[in-house]
């Protein structure tokens, strides 16, 4: 029963993707690439990693979204040139070798993940229960601080490129196809963190999400006031993240000689430090990166 | 501390570049005191450096860049040769650019270059093996392109683009020259007979095109037929250019490269036995023959000196190649001698175009009544340069000849006797309309010539004359030439 | 705590306080960019003392954890960097400042910092993104519509790069289970491995502009502001190359096919390159084209040198990104004084009869010495061991390609210099240079700098040699 | 077995169909979708890769979750770029 679910599911996500690259219309575009991003994390709950599930129908289909509504009305048609058919031939040919490269190179047999023991093993001194929360905030923390960097580059660029606010409209045409599908979400991811706590599915990434996005709706249905948005303490708790990210980092090599090496035994006050920084943090700067700088330079 | 003396000797030239660059246009007499001040001590160092080198100093500064690559000065007499006549030379030229410039435009910028373009020469004579030679010899590229397109004009610019394309083309042969024998013999230091070991007989085909590529590399700045294309153009440049390009800097180095090569990097003998030497002595043959021939025909003044210089530096190039210790002498005296001879000519035309801008041979009518220093100069090297005894062109073709002899090239007598007809042929024309024609109507009113315009060619014209009759003097440059030889082939 | 942490995270840490207080950025900034230079000088003494330096981060050895590896070429990376850094600060100095452009620049610090020293492909391909998304901000300074076309231009390209670069990742991990960078000797053993890495490379020649892959990049240095600019065709696309050049070292004799491909394409591109600088009639665009034809060049060092395990080749390819870096961004820096003293970058405009050729110009010959590769310039002599060792090898059609770009570049460059010293006798002797502001010195001491780093080569080959980690 | 390789050729196909996108369209808003899908399909991949009979490995998953929010910064810039470039051009 199951694997005619996955290959139904599979199909769907093929098709909603095609739909969304070459629907004509904007709006049907957009859509389709959200139920997209929403039938990904959906099968990737099939395939066992829910943590991931969570963020890409949170930020990736929701975040995502959100933004691609909001712009594609502001971005124009490219007038859509008629290209000749061998370039189109061409094109496909490429990607169709692409493609077939991948399914021969992943169905090739390769050597088993080296990880997995390595995670088991390690799991009981990270400080987190949850193995996916692990790697990214103590085995390979150091990947996450880069991120958070992204995150810090891409808000100062969005302020310096300085884009139009969205227009905030108390539930108008805009808000309400993303509302009816984000809302719910919303509500139901939340709930869920909370329920499942630090040791389960969820972390910073995903919590910072859904509250961004709580407020980016509430921001768009006029409910928190322009007022917040402009204050610039907002930006300040965006960039704080990346700061108290890396004096942590600097702060565990001064304690252990490690670079992010946390004392041992205090692993989890520090991830759960760092996390509750991030969240928040994270929050700052997604909702930020929607609604853009207060003023223009 | 007086080993760091070939140090202090290319200093005193680099050293300026940056001062004299950024100097504002205004500043003229601290651009000429120092100018002068440098060039001065520069003398002065040389002097004290030849002293050493004739006490059996040696000399040896070296500075490591990469594994088996060394940037290396020293001190031979070879190097003392050049380096005595490119700083006196640069001394007397100083003061003549100086006063040529007077009210022009670029100062700074010319002189930072001619600073640059004298440190290179003195870098070329000092290097102490063929990877510092070439830095020193594409630098001499470089520094000279901004003083040959110094007037700006397109025709300078069109010579300046002809100049760099045969330079840099040179550079690239000689570049690959020397990083394929770098490659073949690892470090290629300049030593007496050569370093090549038993590469001869284990590649001698790579040591052929090594040798084509690095004679093609410092042929360009020779003037080798045909790669001597640049130099006639080149004529653009400002009188004291000229000058420095023909006497002292660029067609010099090229010279002196071929000696290297010839002598210190592969040696007399294996040269020889590789059968390189005939061509090398034929090429210059050639050249010699056709610039003399091509120099018949030009009415420039300058353009006719140029083909002359084409003509003369080969003097040189057959005597390196000749493989004959008198013949040696001869070519290396001619270094010194040619150089006098030519900057002497350079000079006094120079003279004739800012005294009475007389630019052609057909204007020379009556110069002797006109300027009568500057023709009385410019005769001395005209009859040097055809060899009339007993000036230094008399001295260097006397061993020339019977280094022919010696070497069993009887041609050579010929060859150097068609050549002096033909000096004859296109110099004493010019020197016959200077002093028996009467000047035409048209020419035009004198301007005084200042004493840094008038002062050089006189002095150099005196060198000439003293070369040539104090030529068995121990520093005479034939006197100091013996003793080189006397290295080169024991 | 250790130089390499201090390293990458002094710079981020520098980019939030700028943010935070704006007013101070400047200062900031050069306080940032000074102690890092310090803490490259003291990196590079250990290296040198002691051999390449390792760093586990968390104390979590790779391959579950990451490891910052400091070795010679990492250093020398760094060292390039560090050198750079000083004069666009110094230039950012003294122009007025655009909001943004501090804690972009101190981002891609960072980044490059970190790039440089990580042990990890994943944690590659995060650094890349940090690097990526900050030359896009940079590129959007200028403001102008022109420059925000190409930085979405050049956002999208540098986005497919490192998703391609993400995709090989992805089938690195799938065909050996794992990430860091040791795997890449392991994939280089299985035709399924090498599609991975094909993959990677093919990402590496998006971001680094190797022809046929560098549409974006003229368009995108040419429109920025003079800073950007310097600091993009400087360090940014070096990341880029400089993973190739670590990829090949990894995959050791394996990696071979990488290197035809990226002999091949840096052909290309320095003859491409060259063509169009040749055609270009502006002056920031001529620079532009050069760098493509430079990145071949590059390209092409790492491509012919042959497996790095086995012969020392591929450090000529490190000392021309050194020479590069320096001249480059001396290039641009003197480009942009002579564009704001003219008020146009048109080549053919360049011969002004009122104000003479000036610092400025005088530091884009320099520079275009370096570039052209005559000695005693770095590029020269990393030229000299590459065409020594190719001359070993008999690889004849390999030295006349580098020769041919030499003489390209020297074509291309000369345009621009012989125009600056065109004028003459009607330029009044009255005519004033421009004011000497800190660009100008940090143009010129670059370009100088890059001018006698032949002379001191010796350093960094001393660094190159010191065994990998 | 049977989802692994459905799930797989989807990876694949979104890949392959986010290169054609992006090959031939010069619209500014396709070319942000088109790079979203692909990253997604990237991210298909790694999870495929990672699973194994006890469970999914977290590595690569702590991936493909970095991957999303890089992309989010990514697409956001993406966006206000083309904003302004379509704001420039009406004005």
């Amino acid at each position: 029963m199951l694997p005619v679910f996955d290959v139904v599911l599979a199909a769907a996500i093929l098709v909603s993707a095609a739909l969304a690259l070459w629907v004509r219309d904007r709006i049907a575009a957009v859509s389709g690439f959200l139920v997209t991003g929403l039938l990904v994390s959906l099968s990737w709950l099939r395939l066992g990693a829910p943590d991931v599930a969570l963020a890409e129908a949170a930020i990736g289909a929701g975040l995502t979204g959100a933004l691609l509504l909001r712009s594609a009305h502001r971005i124009p048609c490219a007038p859509s040139k008629a290209l000749p058919p061998s370039l189109w031939c061409a094109a496909g040919a490429l990607a169709i070798a692409i493609s077939g490269a991948i399914v021969w190179t992943v169905t090739s047999f390769g050597a088993a993940p080296v990880y997995p023991s390595l995670v088991a093993d390690n799991l009981p001194e990270s400080g987190a229960q949850n193995p996916v929360t692990a790697v990214l905030l103590n085995f390979r923390a150091w990947d996450t601080l880069l991120e958070i960097a992204v995150l810090f580059v891409a808000l100062t660029v969005v302020i310096m490129v300085a884009p139009a606010r969205p227009r905030t409209a108390p539930l108008g045409p805009l808000v309400q196809p993303f509302a009816r599908v984000l809302l719910p979400l919303t509500v139901l991811i939340g709930g869920h963190l909370l329920w499942q706590g630090g040791h389960a599915p969820g972390g910073a990434f995903q919590a910072g999400a859904v509250l961004a996005g709580g407020a980016i709706a509430l921001g768009l249905s006029g409910v928190i006031g322009s007022k917040l948005t402009r204050q610039n303490g907002l930006a300040l708790l965006a960039i704080a993240g990346l700061a108290i990210f890396a004096l942590a980092a600097l702060a565990a090599e001064v304690l252990t000689g490690a670079l992010l090496g946390y004392p041992a035994g205090e692993a989890k006050t520090w991830i759960i430090a760092i996390e509750s920084a991030l969240t928040l943090s994270i929050a700052a700067t997604l909702f930020l990166l929607f609604f853009g700088p207060a003023e223009r330079h | 501390m007086s080993q760091y003396l070939p140090l202090a000797i290319l200093m005193t030239s680099l050293g300026i570049v940056p001062i004299i660059l950024v100097m504002p246009e205004s500043a003229r007499r601290l651009r000429t005191g120092v100018n002068l001040a440098a060039a001065t001590v520069k003398v002065a160092l040389v002097v004290w450096l030849s002293f050493e080198v004739t006490r059996g100093n040696s000399f040896d500064l070296r500075h490591s860049i990469a594994p088996g690559l060394e940037l290396h000065l020293q001190a031979d007499p070879l190097a003392v040769l050049f380096l005595a006549l490119s700083s006196i030379l640069w001394l007397l030229t100083t003061i003549y650019a100086v006063g040529y410039l007077e009210g022009g435009t670029d100062r700074s910028r010319f002189f930072g270059f001619f600073s640059l373009c004298v440190a290179s020469t003195v870098g070329i004579a000092m290097a102490g093996n063929l990877f510092t030679f070439l830095v020193f010899f594409e630098l001499l590229t470089l520094a000279t392109w901004p003083l040959v397109v110094h007037r700006g004009t397109s025709e300078a610019h069109r010579a300046g683009r002809i100049y760099l394309v045969y330079t840099l083309g040179g550079g690239l042969a000689l570049t690959l020259g020397t990083i394929w024998l770098y490659a073949l013999a690892g470090e290629v230091p300049f030593v007496p007979r050569g370093v090549l070991g038993d590469l001869p007989e284990t590649a001698p085909l790579a040591l052929t095109a090594i040798f084509v590529l690095l004679i093609a590399g410092v042929g360009v700045k020779a003037a080798l037929v045909p790669l001597h294309g640049w130099l006639p153009l080149s004529m653009v440049a400002p009188a004291p250019v000229s000058a420095l390009l023909h006497a002292v800097a660029v067609v010099k180095a090229g010279a002196f490269g071929i000696m290297r090569i010839v002598y210190d990097v592969f040696g007399v003998e294996t040269l020889q036995a590789m059968g390189l030497a005939m061509p090398l002595a034929a090429l210059a043959a050639v050249t010699i023959l056709w610039g003399s021939f091509r120099a018949l025909t030009q009415d420039d003044l300058k353009k006719r000196l140029a083909y002359s210089t084409v003509s003369q530096v080969s003097y040189i190039t057959l005597g390196v190649a000749l493989i004959s210790p008198v013949a040696a002498i001869g070519g290396l005296a001619h270094l010194v001698h040619q150089g006098i001879m030519k900057i002497t000519l350079f000079l006094a035309a120079g003279n004739f175009a800012e005294g009475q801008g007389v630019k052609t041979v057909r204007a020379m009518d009556g110069m002797g009544q006109r300027m009568p220093g500057a023709m009385l100069a410019f005769t001395i090297g005209a009859l040097g340069m055809i060899g009339v005894p007993p000036l230094a062109g008399f001295v260097s073709k006397w061993y020339l000849g019977a280094g022919g002899l010696d070497a069993g090239q009887p041609m050579v007598i010929a060859l150097l006797a068609g050549s002096s007809l033909l000096n004859a042929a296109y110099f004493l024309p010019i020197l016959y309309r200077g002093w028996f024609c009467a000047p035409t109507e048209g020419a035009k009113a004198s301007r005084r010539i200042g004493w840094m315009l008038a002062v050089p060619p006189a002095t150099t014209a005196a060198l000439v004359l003293v070369a040539g009759l104090m030529a068995s003097a121990p520093f005479s440059p034939l006197g100091w030439t013996r003793f080189i030889v006397s290295l080169e082939y024991l | 705590m250790s130089e390499l942490s201090l390293l990458v995270l002094l710079p981020f840490l520098a980019a939030t306080l700028t943010v935070a207080v704006p007013g101070r950025a400047a200062s900031l900034g050069l306080v940032a960019t000074a102690a890092n230079a310090l803490l490259v000088v003291s990196l590079c003494r250990e290296i040198i003392a002691r051999g390449a330096v390792e760093q586990v981060i968390g104390g979590w050895a790779a391959p579950l954890g990451i490891t910052f590896v400091g070795d010679g070429l990492a250093a020398v990376m760094l060292a390039m960097t560090a050198i750079v850094s000083l004069a666009i600060t110094a230039q950012a100095m003294s122009t007025p400042g655009r909001a943004g452009f501090w804690p972009l620049w101190m981002a891609t610090l960072g980044a490059l910092n970190g790039l440089f020293l990580s042990g990890d492909l994943f944690n590659l391909y995060v650094a890349f993104e940090i690097l990526g998304l900050a030359a896009v901000g940079l590129t959007a300074l200028a403001g102008t519509p022109m420059a925000l076309r190409a930085a979405f231009d050049y956002l999208t390209a540098g986005l497919a790069g490192s998703l391609l670069i993400l995709l090989g990742i992805a089938l690195s991990y799938s065909v050996t289970g794992r990430v860091d960078l040791e795997t890449v000797v392991v994939l280089t053993e299985s035709s399924n491995g090498r599609i991975a890495l094909a993959l990677i490379a093919a990402g590496l020649a998006v971001k680094a502009a190797l022809f046929p892959l560098h549409f974006w990049m003229p368009a995108a240095h040419s429109s920025a502001v003079p800073v950007a600019s310097a600091l993009l065709s400087a360090l940014v696309v070096k990341g880029a190359l400089y993973l190739a050049l670590r990829l090949s070292i990894e995959g050791g004799a394996g990696a071979e096919f990488l290197r035809s491909a990226l002999a091949v394409l840096g052909t290309g591109g320095m003859l491409w390159g060259a063509w169009n600088a040749l055609r270009a009639e502006r002056l920031k665009l001529l620079v532009a084209h050069s760098t493509v034809a430079q990145i071949g060049l590059i390209a092409l060092a790492i491509g012919v040198a042959g497996d790095p395990l086995q012969n020392g080749l591929w450090t000529a390819a490190a000392l021309l990104m050194l020479s590069h870096a320096l001249a480059k961004a001396a290039m641009f820096l003197a480009v942009g004084r002579i564009a704001e003293a003219l008020g146009h970058d048109r080549i053919s405009g360049l011969n002004r009869e009122e104000l003479r050729p000036g610092a400025a110009e005088f530091a884009f010959a320099i520079a275009a010495i370096s570039l052209v590769g005559l000695p005693p310039t770095a590029g020269f002599i990393g030229k000299w061991i590459l065409i020594e060792g190719l001359v070993d090898e008999g690889a004849v059609h390999w030295i006349a390609l580098l020769l041919l770009g030499t003489a390209l570049s020297a074509a291309y460059l000369s345009r621009v210099v012989s125009r600056c010293l065109r004028g003459g006798p009607h330029v009044s002797a009255t005519a004033q240079r421009l004011p000497w502001r800190s660009g100008d010195v940090a143009a010129l001491g670059l370009a100088t700098g890059a001018l006698l780093l032949g002379l001191a080569a010796a350093l960094p080959l001393t660094l190159l040699e010191v065994p990998f980690a | 077995m049977i989802s692994e390789y459905a799930f797989l050729a989807t990876g694949a196909g979104l890949v392959g169909l986010a290169l054609l996108r992006l090959a031939t369209s010069a619209d500014l808003l396709m070319r942000v979708l088109g790079l979203n899908v692909l990253a997604v399909g990237i991210a298909m991949l790694l999870l495929v890769s990672g699973m194994g009979a006890s469970g999914t490995d977290a590595v690569p998953q702590a991936f493909v979750l970095t991957g999303i929010v890089v992309l989010v910064g990514v697409t956001a810039v993406l966006l206000a770029l083309a904003e302004r470039i379509a704001e420039d051009r009406d004005e």
